[in-house]
């Protein structure tokens, strides 16, 4: 047990999988200086630069080459920096890595777990400031996780890894420096999520960051004597069905709160699998469908706070 | 013609493995006929073969000249244009066209086809879809080589039109940088489906861009099996001692339209008469026949390579089709294929 | 008014906005003769390789280029062959074409439309199947189109040139030989649903070629004595929510048929907003979670056919 | 040194351009401390420009030197380091600090910020987040320049790691096969983020590719602003002369860490001492001394541009923020800024 915040907590991770595991490599860019948020401080002097791989400035080829690495008994740590570079990658995650195992009917796997980070984070404005995650649930042959807490990435690194499958693993900008307990011994398995606060009136799914501002927010509804449940999902794919179902059932009333974009957002899914099992009021807040802009201003008003939050769950509850 | 060191024996195997590409893709062209999909068409549901069918077709002596200095060791990654290759690293004739048939029997249990023909117990990992898309792959997999300290290399073959894709460019890049055992093989057979791939490629092509990476590069006669074996040995030979990265460029042509239901029309059909003059199974025949061997003995060749096939056909024709439940199988472990 | 297949109708679309604005141009691989679909023939003799531009195989650069077209005066309809090479220039599509006017304060503006054709089709497998059209209507700064009959292609691309902004076009490739009646005059809004077939038992919204599927699912519904109204969206942003509202509070039960895997596929979105209007019972039938394969079984595991629609309706109707 | 073509008042006016570029960037770290983000640290929300910022400090030559040739109606695209060539390209300094400072009278009206600074009113089409990104768009530029036969060229800043994305490669062989009016300019501040690019970087550089592609290039110092524009001024008349696209490659270094709140521990001091000593400004007011200008007349110009900039920051600060509105403006017109 110790305290240490997300980044601290991811590299110590994959620390521990690359001394249980001679095939764990990592590559991308300026990994060698403990990439550009420190998330693999101190890796390089442990584990030198053939398993630290600093990577010129070619994400096709970064991903491509983990791809071709990992059908070759090697599994790669893949850093694509922020989520928006990952799009000058994306046949090689959508096309090469996610149906690799399929389409040569089992003969190869690809465990690589493609990190990238996700979310806005200080006034970095329309290209670095976007939260991409339902379109990697929409891809067949992708696990796709995305921890909130330290302990979290601690553990769903090690599953990542240990899963086999090719991981999109969306870590958010904004928690880089939480800090928490992180055991290393603690399991987190792959689908099944975490219920962050019990309640009985309504039930919040969330995760990422949101999700730790939609426990601020049941903090608040609290006190106007609304008890929500929230749930942070952590994983995506696959999602924890049994846990919202059971939470739904409960509290007749869903809110589902995520920072990406709402519209087409992954939040739909949980939302329309809720209605087509006609088991609760369903409401959604994502972040509207625009860009995100530099100025503080711009940047705050599309942001999902525990106040909208707060709102949001009034207006569903009709208080 | 280049003076060869290569010995009466290996241009005969040169020859064999040539023929059986040609037997194969004759045939598989003959499977498609009707059925492959392309050019506006849809496939008809009656032919064995179905989906975009590339045909290697004139193109035998690049798969072959290079694949013979592989070991099974060594791994490979193709194009859409792939057969030749996946049967000159050493894949099993008869489980190709299995695939081709779309057979449970076949190497990716029906699942990939013709794009997707591949076999890794022989390390060629994949023929693939999108243009380039192997190249970087390939390059993973020689890192991987010298991360494991392996005794292999890698090779990738791509299109004269790949050159031109960004991942083909970072991967010259990454190979040097990293001083990779990997070799490059533009398979230039002047075309990208229907565009003159020289109107489209400025400057010195692979090899040129291959130099400029700090990359020795050869460029060599692709239709003379000879030639490319030889210049193909001497690369290898300098990636397996640890040399790094190695271009090969082969000219070559292609023979039959861009997918096998594409009829062409859009090319000179002089410059196909004039190409079919340089078709590589006549050249190395001339080389056969000029170290003494007999002409029966060369068609005999040929005609095995001819039945190979045929019985090929057969047994795939009658092989069974795959469960539906392949449908639904080897796509991840965790979440697996589920309806929603 | 002519006869004329889908195909046929996008090139006639295009050579009269050719004719009309000497701004516009075309580019992409082979368009020269005529692409690979035949939905540019023709028009390099009438305008010449300036404007029908043959390009390398280069799809990062084609849309990057077309953004600098775009940028400077011209108004490029960009040709990607097929959704699955788009993937090589999401970055382009996403960072650049989709965000440019905003990033730059209005400065410019990307009137570009990308076509990018979807679907399953002739055993093309896993890497020449997909419908990824949800991760576009998630884009800001993007108009979402996908018609279903020659008409529509032929109006839908008139109104892609005219509306200013970036558009994600999307044919699908079982469409290009489907032939109909087009009246060049008539005129498609963008955001305009089209309601195939009327009825009051069920509403099934659709688009593409799921939606002719759904009015022959309807078709056999009939036969059962269920009248399905059957609305073809055509633009999925923005996405004719007044249409489908007015049916579903008409027939109170709503199925959203797609192609495209359903998880996280965009049918989710119209059913996560019916089920926050608590307006109707809602299903979803999009394509199972897994990639396309090339046996002729296989790849008809996999689709979303008029009987399971059929099914899927009865099943939402309880009958 | 090289011996120049340009006149003295060239060069004072050069000199003026990279001191008021010199200025900005001072003012805009100044303005930055304790507020932009990066390397594990969150933008304080007092400090009045916030986000990356990517100062050009020590690069002032390249932008000078290349821009003092082009006219408004000449195209360019930059990279997240894009101050300099955006003053240097003619755009209202004033407006470009009023960006930096997120105010509505930016030109971006406070959406973009540094990283996507811009003026399309002298055809500076944006600074970009994406490294090589702008790249293609400037081809694209370039060919739309050729279609409406206008009388104009393109012009696109990357730097040395840019290099090595698929992107630029592309935009080589795209440029050179339709032969477009376009200059490449690779600043290389010998530096990517924490990297040393020279580890990542095979080959010849920047110039080795483009000629690979057939394309005519330059390497010059990049710190010796009278050898960049001589050398820009040759390239630009060639390709204003129809003979087709032309690369630079400009030597130069990054004086100051990654983004301004890198303290670039990563590298040797010794290092950015001794690229101090090749201060672009010091040579350059060496080289004004030497045509016989006075150190006072040398000093004015530095001190009118550090004033200009002052006053723009204190007109940046006065200037009103962005109404809400703008979160949900110029986006698209149809189907424009919903929640939902
Ligand atoms: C990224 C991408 N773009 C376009 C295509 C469509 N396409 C398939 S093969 C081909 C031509 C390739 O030419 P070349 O590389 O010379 O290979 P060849 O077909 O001649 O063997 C094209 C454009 C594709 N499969 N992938
Ligand atoms: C596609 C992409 N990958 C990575 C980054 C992160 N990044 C921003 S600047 C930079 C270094 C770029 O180096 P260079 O091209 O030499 O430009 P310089 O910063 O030296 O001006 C990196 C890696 C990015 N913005 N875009
Ligand atoms: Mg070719
Ligand atoms: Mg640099």
């Amino acid at each position: 047990m110790a305290v240490m915040n997300y980044a601290a907590a991811a590299a110590a991770s994959l620390k521990a999988a690359m001394q249980a595991d001679a095939s764990v490599v990592a590559l991308g860019e300026d990994l060698g200086r403990g990439g550009i948020f420190g998330q693999y401080r101190g890796l390089l002097e442990d584990f030198g630069p053939e398993r630290i791989i600093d990577t010129p400035i070619s994400e096709a080829t970064i991903v491509g080459a983990a791809v071709g690495m990992a059908l070759t008994g090697l599994k790669p740590v893949v850093e694509m920096r922020v989520i928006d570079f990952a799009l000058c990658a994306m046949d090689e995650i959508v096309n090469q890595a996610a149906k690799n195992r399929f389409m040569f009917g089992g003969q190869g796997r690809v465990p690589a777990v493609i990190r990238m980070p996700i979310g806005i984070w200080s006034a970095s404005a329309a290209q670095h400031s976007q939260s991409l995650e339902s379109w990697f649930a929409h891809v067949p042959g992708l696990v796709v996780l995305a921890p909130s807490t330290p302990q979290d990435n601690y553990s769903l690194l090690q599953a990542a890894l240990q899963c086999g499958d090719p991981v999109a693993y969306f870590e958010h900008k904004e928690l880089w420096a939480t800090e928490g307990e992180v055991d290393a011994t603690q399991r987190v398995d792959i689908g099944r999520a975490r219920i962050l606060r019990e309640g009985r009136d309504l039930t919040i799914v969330s995760w990422s960051k949101a999700a730790i501002w939609s426990a601020e927010a049941a903090a608040q509804l609290a006190n106007h004597g609304i008890e929500a449940e929230v749930i942070d999902l952590r994983t995506l794919w696959p999602w924890d069905r049994e846990t919202v179902f059971t939470s739904a059932r409960k509290t007749g009333c869903v809110l589902i709160v995520h920072e990406a974009v709402q519209v087409a957002g992954f939040g739909a899914e949980i939302a329309a699998t809720l209605a087509e099992e006609g088991m609760a009021k369903v409401a959604r807040l994502g972040g509207p469908r625009v860009p995100v802009g530099y100025a503080p201003l711009l940047e705050a008003e599309v942001r999902v706070t525990p106040d909208r939050i707060v709102a949001k769950a009034k207006a569903l509850l009709g208080r | 013609m280049k003076q060869s060191n290569i010995t009466s024996p290996g241009l005969l195997e040169l020859y064999r493995a040539m023929c059986r590409i040609r037997a194969f893709e004759d045939a598989a062209e003959e499977a498609s006929r009707g059925g492959v999909a392309a050019f506006g068409q849809t496939a008809g549901s009656q032919a064995n073969v179905r989906g975009p069918l590339h045909l290697s077709t004139g193109q035998e002596a690049v798969a072959a000249g290079v694949c013979a200095h592989l070991k099974p060791a060594d791994y490979l990654t193709s194009t859409h244009r792939g057969h030749g290759h996946t049967l000159a690293k050493g894949a099993d004739l008869e489980r190709m066209m299995h695939e081709l048939f779309g057979k449970a029997s076949g190497f990716c249990g029906g699942r990939g086809g013709s794009m997707h023909i591949a076999d890794f117990s022989v390390g060629m990992l994949g023929a693939n879809g999108v243009v380039a898309a192997g190249v970087p792959i390939a390059v993973g997999a020689a890192q991987s080589i010298k991360i494991r300290k392996a005794d292999a290399i890698a090779v990738t073959f791509f299109g004269d039109g790949a050159i031109n894709r960004g991942p083909f460019a970072e991967s010259l890049n990454w190979a040097a940088a990293f001083q990779l055992p990997i070799l490059f093989v533009c398979e230039d057979n002047q075309w990208s489906a229907t565009t003159k791939t020289g109107t489209m490629s400025a400057g010195g092509g692979a090899a040129a861009r291959a130099r400029a990476h700090g990359i020795e590069a050869e460029e060599v006669d692709g239709n003379d099996v000879v030639a490319v074996s030889e210049t193909a040995r001497q690369l290898i030979a300098d990636i397996r001692a640890g040399k790094g990265p190695r271009l090969l460029h082969a000219r070559t042509y292609r023979f039959k339209g861009h997918v096998s239901v594409d009829p062409a029309i859009y090319r000179d059909p002089a410059e196909l008469e004039a190409a079919l003059k340089s078709d590589p199974l006549l050249i190395a025949a001339e080389q056969l026949r000029a170290q003494g061997i007999e002409q029966t003995q060369i068609d005999a060749v040929m005609q095995q390579a001819r039945d190979e096939v045929a019985a090929a056909v057969r047994s795939a024709l009658a092989a069974p089709w795959p469960a539906k439940d392949a449908a639904w199988s080897e796509i991840q472990d965790t979440g697996a294929g589920q309806w929603q």
